[in-house]
């Protein structure tokens, strides 16, 4: 039996989102009819940031609102797209008059939603670009068939490093080609040990045998393709870190920002338990983690399990990712 | 015989159209389960009732301006893929006809290619790829062939309802591509596509918006 | 089965350390042998704040090692104290001659410790002060009599309001006062769900009925004195809130920090939903809520539940609330 | 016949203790299992052990050294609560040994006064609360009693061990007020508590290391 805080399951993304709200009241706005969320104090003059996608994954998207990174953030039901309206009334909120980048992890409705807000914009003589997220390497077919690599963890660096530079006045065109060049040198892989459960039921999503894991999962509740053996951290981390340097072909001497992300329900214990087996990997690979984030950032509700996210790193990169932002869910 | 589609055609059409589409509901929705993950009667039901409710208040100046609000309702309650591209494809119609006191073949041409061409373009999906497209292609095609041989409103509207219809019964013969039921491939086989099968049901709303 | 990522289950503790504190170089730094954590930077001439306990709590409390906050950390093994010895060397290591403040949640071992650290220190002419945080009110027998209230998230509000004091300048004896005033103004009640398991057992702690809640649990995976009927939000929030109110003797037009704490398993969603139902109680009862911190700060291991706890302030408390903190878990 | 316990006497004390509750940490144990938590043996054995390997490497040049040490090990890896109140115990006996050559039976009655002073000041507890402090007290008067009354070392020793064995055995008729002990209320009637025998192996190792 899995149970929650909630009251009608129903209610338990608009009833969190009055709550979060209530909570930053310095750091964001709640806008209703259609649902979006605001910094509480608007840019000015600068290109806005603006992501989204379904709930369930807090604290993105909302928690990334503030100065330095996201602009706005438009939240769909649990697990499902926000809508074009949505996205189109929280990007002409934030827009300055220097054009909106929408940060969009790959998902089919969150591309086709975005997409459509993007021409709905366009009609509106609102300029805007689209950076694609797509970093799950156990969806990466190889070929250009199918629905493409999912987005997930990545998408806070992102939202990080396009935030700073929307900060520092960089035009939407360098922006999205930031956005897509951060996007194209990350890759992530994920290890769920137990599925979460949605609002209001009472099972979740899967089952695991004791023995097994589920390997490459994403952040909707679905199961991977693949089952491993359940291990010590020491076995089941090179699985995940060794795949991802080969994918960015990452060689001897290079950098990259290392994200160790709980999917909802692991504990810090174990994610820096996890974080110290990334860097035995890396270090042994004679690759530099020039920078680390530890937490749960981009969850798949009260799901076991975590995921580790390699971004390779420039001087340029690195310099966005240090830049100051002061956000609910990251301030540095 | 009317030569174009007047706003209150328009009114009879999307009424006709609405009054179908909840009326099939459970059908579509049932289509939907065996192809796909059985949510599009549900969706555009939800969408459409909406929509109903939102034209209620409104004043139907030009001819696109019923389009245009169920345009703005599907995108702003679009469940799953069909709501948003429903909603773009709407659009078009609404586009069309924004400044115009009717609707005449040559405009339906013109909107239908339209919009086939924006469900193309966010949606990727070919003719043969068991989507909505196979019946909008068709469909498109007749009107655009009426229209060079001139036809009257009635009869290229006949066509335009006929051949949609040819193209809905003739994805049951296809394995999807595009959206879910490309995941469940060949079982699908021997039913039509929703999708396809209420791009139809547009089109013959719009024949017997005109009593033909 | 309850399974987590770890190696063997004897050195979570140790490893994780490693990894959290290779994963916020700036921020902290580990030593060894004994093992407590301290800020990357040390504090020049200002009193010391020190805090401790078991781990399975994290972030605290070495999460809160930083600026503005906390100067060194003690940790224990899973749920126990940290050793006398461990006390006095992070305590020597960041006194800078003006003395150290313990922060010390209520728990035999810990208070047996710290105390005994303290007389350690006294005897190298080391001063310290010792601030004892007591404010679960499920554990509030009325008399004097056994051990007393437990300490749980108010330790937080302890930490980060002392921790401001001590970067102003202010002495030994002024931090005491304000800790233990803070302490004394706080109040805590925590409901669970379901229970944690520790690092190594496949079984959690304690099973509940699918129709009740532990009401008025601690932080150890010890069941609480009574079981209450499970329910919604709305139904559950009230019965955390209403007797806090009380305890506090909160009246009309006072303000409080009100702490929404998940207990390790409870997902951002529905902590925001409870601090929606908080802020709805506090709303009836007349009382203003001046700050608010929602998360998972004061863990339970994975216990899915969530603390509700009340700080009473006034101008001073919210001053020294807002004034910058900069660790790894806090950060504003 | 001495009449202090030189270094090395301190040396066969400390050795014998060890060896002795090493051997009975079975009972001991037991006895925490009946009356608490079950872990106090292996919380003293550990603690124990790395004390002996701690005095190893050390040069017990004082009287009070070894017990230094000792407090030091044992409140560096302090199991629940009867690691870090011996660890204080063995301070006071190091520090009033810190720079003598011997301990004297004033000494030891200092000591121990001390000792019963600081676990008090840090646990609570009273006399007859079931815990360490009731063997303590006992054997403290004893000391103090011996030393007023001018006896010798080994007679002072004689005395506060058999005084610290009665104390610990009246235990068995006391309900606990302090520690886990005090959760299980009238059930532990009828043994020892576990940290109270302990006092009292304690100083009859002493008698035993000057041969008494
Ligand atoms: N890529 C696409 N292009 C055009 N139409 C599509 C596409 N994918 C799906 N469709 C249409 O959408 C219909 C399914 O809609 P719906 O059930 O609302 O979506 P979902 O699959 O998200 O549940 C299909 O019958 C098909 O006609
Ligand atoms: N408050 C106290 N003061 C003095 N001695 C105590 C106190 N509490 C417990 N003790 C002693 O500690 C012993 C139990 O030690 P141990 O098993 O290590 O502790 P725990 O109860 O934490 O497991 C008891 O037998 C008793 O003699
Ligand atoms: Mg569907
Ligand atoms: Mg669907
Ligand atoms: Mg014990
Ligand atoms: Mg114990």
């Amino acid at each position: 039996m899995r149970r929650q805080f909630t009251n009608a399951p129903g209610d338990v993304v608009s009833e969190a989102l009055e709550g979060f709200a209530a909570a930053w009241p310095r750091h964001v706005r709640l806008h209703d009819d259609p649902a979006y969320v605001t910094r509480a104090d608007p840019a000015r003059d600068k290109v806005a940031v603006v992501s989204g996608g379904g709930s369930g994954h807090e604290p993105l998207h909302v928690g990334f609102v503030g100065t330095g990174m996201l602009d706005a953030a438009v939240p769909g039901a649990v697990f499902a797209s926000p809508t074009a309206v949505q996205i189109r009334a929280a990007s002409r909120a934030v827009d300055t008059g220097r054009g909106v980048l929408h940060v969009v992890k790959n998902y089919t409705g969150d591309v086709l939603n975005f997409r459509i807000a993007g021409e709905l914009l366009a009609d509106e003589g609102v300029d805007s670009e689209f950076v694609l997220v797509e970093d799950d390497l156990a969806t990466d077919t190889g070929d250009g068939e199918g629905p493409g690599r999912r987005g997930t963890a990545a998408v806070v660096a992102v939202e990080k490093v396009c935030g700073a530079a929307a900060e520092r006045g960089a035009d939407l065109a360098e922006l999205a080609a930031l956005g897509r060049r951060v996007a194209a040198q990350s890759r992530t892989l994920s290890v769920a040990l137990a599925a979460g459960a949605h609002p209001g039921q009472s099972q979740p999503s899967f089952e695991l045998p004791g023995d097994e894991v589920e390997f490459g999962v994403g952040i909707h509740g679905e199961r991977a393709r693949e089952r491993r053996a359940f291990g010590p951290t020491s076995e089941l981390v090179p699985q995940m870190v060794s795949p991802l340097v080969e994918a960015l072909g990452l060689g001897r001497g290079e950098r990259v920002i290392a994200i160790v992300n709980g999917l909802g329900a692991t504990h810090d214990l174990e994610l820096y338990g996890v974080f110290r087996e990334v860097e035995r990997v890396l270090g042994r690979a004679g690759i530099d983690i020039a920078r680390t984030l530890v937490g749960s950032y981009v969850t798949s509700l009260d799901m076991a399990g975590c995921s580790v996210t390699l971004v390779r790193a420039d001087d340029e990169v690195l310099e966005l990712w240090d830049a100051p932002a002061a956000t609910p869910a990251l301030t540095w | 015989m009317a030569e174009q589609l007047s706003p209150s055609h328009v009114q009879r059409w999307v009424d006709g159209f609405v009054d179908t589409v909840v009326e099939k509901s459970d059908y579509l929705t049932d289509l939907d389960r065996r192809s796909g993950d059985g949510d599009f009667g549900t969706n555009m039901v939800t969408a459409l009732r909406r929509s109903r409710e939102a034209m209620a208040g409104a004043e139907a100046t030009a001819a696109g301006t019923l389009f245009q609000i169920m345009s703005e309702t599907f995108l702003t309650h679009s469940g799953g893929t069909s709501g948003p591209l429903f909603g773009m494809w709407f659009r078009d119609f609404g586009k069309v006809g924004a400044d115009a006191g009717g609707f005449t073949l040559a405009m339906l041409d013109e909107a239908t290619r339209k919009g086939w061409t924006t469900v193309t373009r966010l949606g990727s999906a070919s003719v043969g790829d068991r989507t909505m497209v196979d019946a909008i292609a068709p469909a498109s095609d007749a009107l655009t062939a009426a229209v060079g041989a001139g036809s009257g409103l009635e009869e290229g509207l006949r066509a335009a309802a006929s051949a949609a219809r040819e193209g809905a019964e003739e994805t049951s013969e296809l394995v999807g591509r595009r959206g879910r039921t490309s995941y469940v491939g060949a079982s699908a086989l021997g039913i039509p596509d929703p999708g396809a099968v209420t791009i139809a049901l547009f089109y013959r709303a719009a024949q017997e918006a005109v009593g033909a």
